[in-house]
């Protein structure tokens, strides 16, 4: 029981394992190249999602933007009533640079397909070998 | 202005680059010369800062005015001025050099390809001036965008060589950025300064040690470290020359740089020899990665590919230095650093001014060719003596000191490895110069259907040749000088 | 069969119309909001970044309702790339402007001196101006991908994304 | 926080994770794609990350499926795996 | 190749499952990432900015040079897509 208490109080770290690994075999075990990306896609998520986790606080955190802020600049703030703000800033940046990097990859495959026109790696390196047989 | 040298050096790349697109859309022509003045503005602002840390030492430079764990800080030490010294240096050879082989290869996307240029050097240079570990995540992005970019428009094979870069890159980025997660989890804090001052009392952690493992192995990717290789040689083969030369000559050294810093900043030297046994892990796959970089580079016809299986060697020696443990091992790893920088500078470079006269990297095309493209061919004979280790030359003095390091740590293994590897550079090479000096002609050439009569290359490519061809004669006679004004003070406590 | 073609062109116009005219009535409020994402970033979840790919979104709206050439009309490919420079070259420029007036880079609280306001106040005025950089940059950047990828870098021939 | 609620979400979050890079229909995956993001945006706003869930939702689930779509529509749509 | 994938995959979660063992509870308010740098900001970023949304507040001015970093990276992207997709005439 204690094993199962030990499991829940972690549960969103295993599931950012699980979903890290989906991503990852997609990235290096499948032959399509736009199932490479999905699967950085997710891999990069799934670090995004164990960021946020580390931020969450239990016991009534709320988000953190200051409330009733406007005036009571004086006052001390609780800091258990706030979530990390830190991982979000992190992440924020994450966020961006996951979307350069796919649309840097989407670029890529494009002038992939249009040089082979066709996006299976497998295919790629057939054409590849027989140019070079000739 | 010298107190802001260190924000600025990254700065003035990253605003140059903002305006050549601009510029580009109207005068592509003036994207060359404001490239190469700001590279010249980057190397001034390198050599202040180098002088400024001799004279005054450490620079902590705070961004925004926020104290360090809560800001971003910059730390330059004696390692990171050294290495944004030569990665600007190198930066601005190539903008010169790459002139006539843009103009040939990409002649519509000239500006893109110099803004991209600029940042790909201001993000390595952001890499290695960053106290921060996030921040040095955003700028290896930055530098790693415009490096997949950049070998994308390379030969025909480029796009699926980027490709294939994109998604190691990431996964290595990624692992960082996880490894960063994982100390930030454990301690609460991102500054490297901060970190190396919390992790002691946590390394029995097995957070920590998650930490150090993921944050390793990312950049193990990166910098092509011998598993993890299988990416560089076609990307590197395949790039334009000018791309190549600069992406092989600091790209991995960067890398390597970060491995420095994450072995014996972030954590204690102790962690990784006594705690966690990565060190001895490394040296052995040090040891194969040379091995095996020499033994596929011996089998390769592509002149580019077989420099490139040569840097997954080279990548072995500076890792094997790093991983003896003592301060012989450690200065020749860094001495190694620069001298590789050097010697695979030139030798891409001096491929590429073949390459752009005969259109061919095939090393049979070279027989011969030293009366057609004689400084040129000096450059690459000097090249490839450094890389073998012959006396004179740079390459010499690291191995000497590599060695010695290894002898000094009871590692027999190494250094028998790091002399077998040198041998087999040396069959290589040896190979290649007789080619060159009493090979016969290329068929294509006698038999008249070699297009143009091949002749010595372009002054804006010969310069940089030899440039850094005196560069690698002359850092070997200044060797000495150089390991007593910064590479002692580079070599961490302990050591 | 004939007729069921005219038929079915004719319902396609039609929807084609209420798409159009659907999207020429909510672009102008998607970028008042993109516009209010980004001004509000201080109070409420928000940001240059969210802000500016709002802003993208309507353009993107705009290329999938009509075309690549009615959007160009809008924002043409010169302005689209002097824009991703510009919203950079603001933050820089904010950063540097604070180095000349002596403080660190980006150190947003000496700008009280050229501010009418306090170095708090200062500094959210900094925050609010380097946002408005991000969101340029953002929204030039994402809809300049998003043209060379729909059209696969031939935006002359006005083909529909 | 309702316990229950994020566990059934990052439940649905990893078949529609499994689902996108199984499914053999380019464009099926790259809408699964989009749910996914969607997903894990409700799971960070209900983590009080709202800014980067904002950011994801305009980004994950809209601007990066346009671009993907996008894609596709110049290439091919089906794949063997 | 898939049974090396699978190798490589089985691998980093036994590694990523060795790590996590360790690692404070999900939501523990007492964790050093709750405790040691990020109070500062959550109490001193509304006095030091007037900016109520704290992670703005982080964002564009405690750690305004990620975001410069951020942007840069955005910009990167742009200009990597018009170099390899626009077709000039």
């Amino acid at each position: 029981m204690e094993a199962m208490d030990y499991i829940i109080s972690k549960y969103n770290y295993w599931m950012y394992i699980i979903l890290m690994m989906i991503g990852f075999y997609a990235m290096i075990a499948k032959k399509n190249l736009v199932k490479k990306i999905v699967g950085m896609n997710i891999f990069q998520t799934a670090i995004i999602l164990f960021f946020i986790s580390t931020a969450s606080k239990k016991g009534g955190a709320s988000i953190p933007i200051i409330q009733n802020g406007h005036g009571s600049a004086t006052d001390i703030i609780n800091t258990a009533h706030y979530v990390n703000p830190l991982p979000h800033v992190l992440m924020l940046t994450a966020i961006v640079v996951m979307v350069s990097t796919f649309g840097v990859a989407i670029a890529l495959l494009l002038m992939l397909y249009k040089k082979y026109n066709t996006l299976e790696e497998d295919e790629i390196i057939s054409i590849l070998k027989t140019e070079n047989g000739k | 202005m010298t107190e802001n040298a260190a924000a600025l050096i990254i700065l003035v790349p990253l605003m140059a680059s903002f305006i050549n697109l601009v510029v580009g859309l109207r005068w592509k022509e003036v994207c060359y010369p404001l490239t190469v003045a700001t590279l010249g503005a980057t190397v001034l602002l390198s050599f202040s800062i180098i002088q400024t840390v001799i004279s005054k030492g450490t620079i902590t430079y705070e961004f925004a005015g926020w104290a360090p764990p809560w800001g971003i800080a910059y730390v330059i030490d004696h390692l990171n001025a050294f290495m944004l010294a030569i990665v600007s240096f190198i930066g601005l050879v190539v903008s010169v050099y790459s002139k006539k082989s843009i103009e040939k290869d990409l002649p519509k996307k000239t500006a893109h390809f110099y803004t991209l240029f600029l940042l790909l050097v201001a993000g390595l240079l952001g890499i290695l001036a960053t106290g921060d570990a996030f921040n040095l995540f955003v700028f290896l992005e930055i530098s790693s965008l415009a490096g997949y970019a950049l070998i994308a428009v390379g030969d025909d094979r480029a796009p699926l060589a980027s490709f294939n870069y994109v998604i190691m890159g990431t996964i290595g980025a990624c692992f960082y950025l996880l490894g960063v997660g994982y100390l930030y989890i454990a301690t609460g804090s991102l500054n490297m300064a901060d970190l190396a001052g919390l992790l002691p009392n946590l390394y029995g952690s097995k957070v920590v040690l998650g930490a150090f493992a993921f944050m390793i192995v990312g950049v193990a990717i990166k910098i092509a470290f011998f598993p993890l290789h299988k990416w560089l040689p076609d990307a590197y083969t395949h790039a334009p020359s000018a791309v190549s030369a600069f992406v092989s000559s600091t790209m991995t050294k960067v890398g390597a740089y970060v491995m420095i810093r994450i072995m014996f900043t972030v954590f204690e030297p102790q962690f990784s020899t006594e705690i966690l046994p990565a060190s001895a892990m490394l040296g052995w796959l040090a040891v194969a990665a040379m091995l095996y970089g020499c033994v596929r580079a011996i089998a390769q016809t592509d002149a580019k590919r077989m420099l490139s299986y040569i840097i997954i060697a080279e990548v072995g020696y500076i890792v094997m230095g790093v991983s003896v443990g003592n301060r012989m091992g450690f200065t020749g790893a860094v001495l190694h650093i620069l001298n590789d920088a050097f010697m695979m500078a030139c030798l891409f470079l001096a491929v590429g001014a073949v390459e752009y006269k005969t259109g061919t990297r095939s090393l049979n095309s070279f027989g011969n060719l030293y009366k057609k493209m004689p400084v040129t061919m000096a450059a690459i004979t000097i090249g490839g003596l450094s890389i073998v280790g012959i006396p004179p030359t740079a390459g010499f003095f690291s191995k000497w000191y590599l060695v010695l390091g290894a002898i000094g740590a009871g590692q027999w293994v190494f250094a028998a490895a790091l002399l077998i590897s040198s041998l087999l550079t040396a069959v290589i090479f040896f190979k290649i110069l007789v080619n060159i000096y009493f090979g016969p002609q290329p068929a294509a050439d006698l038999q008249g259907n070699g297009a143009a009569v091949i002749s010595e290359a372009p002054v804006s490519m010969l310069f940089p040749i030899s440039i850094m061809a005196a560069g690698v004669l002359s850092l070997g006679f200044l060797s000495g000088k150089i390991i007593s004004s910064v590479i002692q003070f580079t070599v961490p406590g302990g050591f | 069969m004939h007729d069921a073609a005219k038929e079915s062109k004719m319902i396609r116009d039609f929807e084609n119309i209420i798409i159009k005219t659907v999207c020429r009535a909510i672009i102008p409020f998607i970028q008042l909001y993109g516009l209010y994402v980004i001004a509000h970033g201080h109070y409420s979840p928000g940001g240059g970044f969210q802000g500016g790919c709002i802003l993208a979104a309507s353009f993107i709206l705009m290329v999938l309702a009509y075309d690549i050439k009615e959007m160009k009309k809008r924002m043409s490919e010169k302005i689209n790339t002097i824009l991703c420079s510009t919203g950079v070259i603001i933050y820089t420029g904010i950063g540097l402007l604070c180095v000349i007036l002596g403080a660190n880079f980006l150190d947003y609280g000496i700008l009280e001196i050229i501010l009418p306001a306090d170095a708090e106040h200062s500094r959210s005025l900094g925050i609010l101006g380097v946002e408005i950089g991000v969101g340029f940059t953002v929204m030039a950047v994402m809809v300049s991908i998003f043209l060379n990828i729909a059209s696969a870098g031939e935006h002359e021939d006005g083909e529909q994304g | 926080m309702i316990w229950q609620l994020d566990f059934i979400l990052l439940v649905i979050v990893v078949i529609c994770a499994i689902a996108a890079i199984s499914v053999k229909d380019l464009l099926s995956s790259a809408i699964l794609l989009g749910a996914y993001s969607f997903l894990l945006c409700l799971l960070w706003t209900e983590m009080g990350a709202v800014d980067v869930a904002f950011t994801e939702a305009t980004v994950g689930a809209g601007i990066s499926t346009a671009f993907f779509i996008g894609a596709i529509y110049h290439t091919s749509r089906r794949t063997k795996d | 190749m898939k049974v090396l994938a699978l190798i490589a995959v089985l691998l980093t979660t036994a590694m990523l499952g060795y790590a996590t063992l360790d690692m404070p509870g999900w939501g523990d308010p007492s964790s050093p990432a709750s405790t040691h740098v990020s109070p500062v900001y959550i109490q001193e970023a509304y006095k030091k900015t007037a900016t109520p949304n704290i992670v703005t507040a982080v964002l564009a001015d405690y750690r305004s040079y990620d975001t410069l970093g951020e942007t840069v990276v955005i910009f990167t992207a742009g200009v990597v897509c018009m170099m390899l997709l626009r077709k000039v005439k």
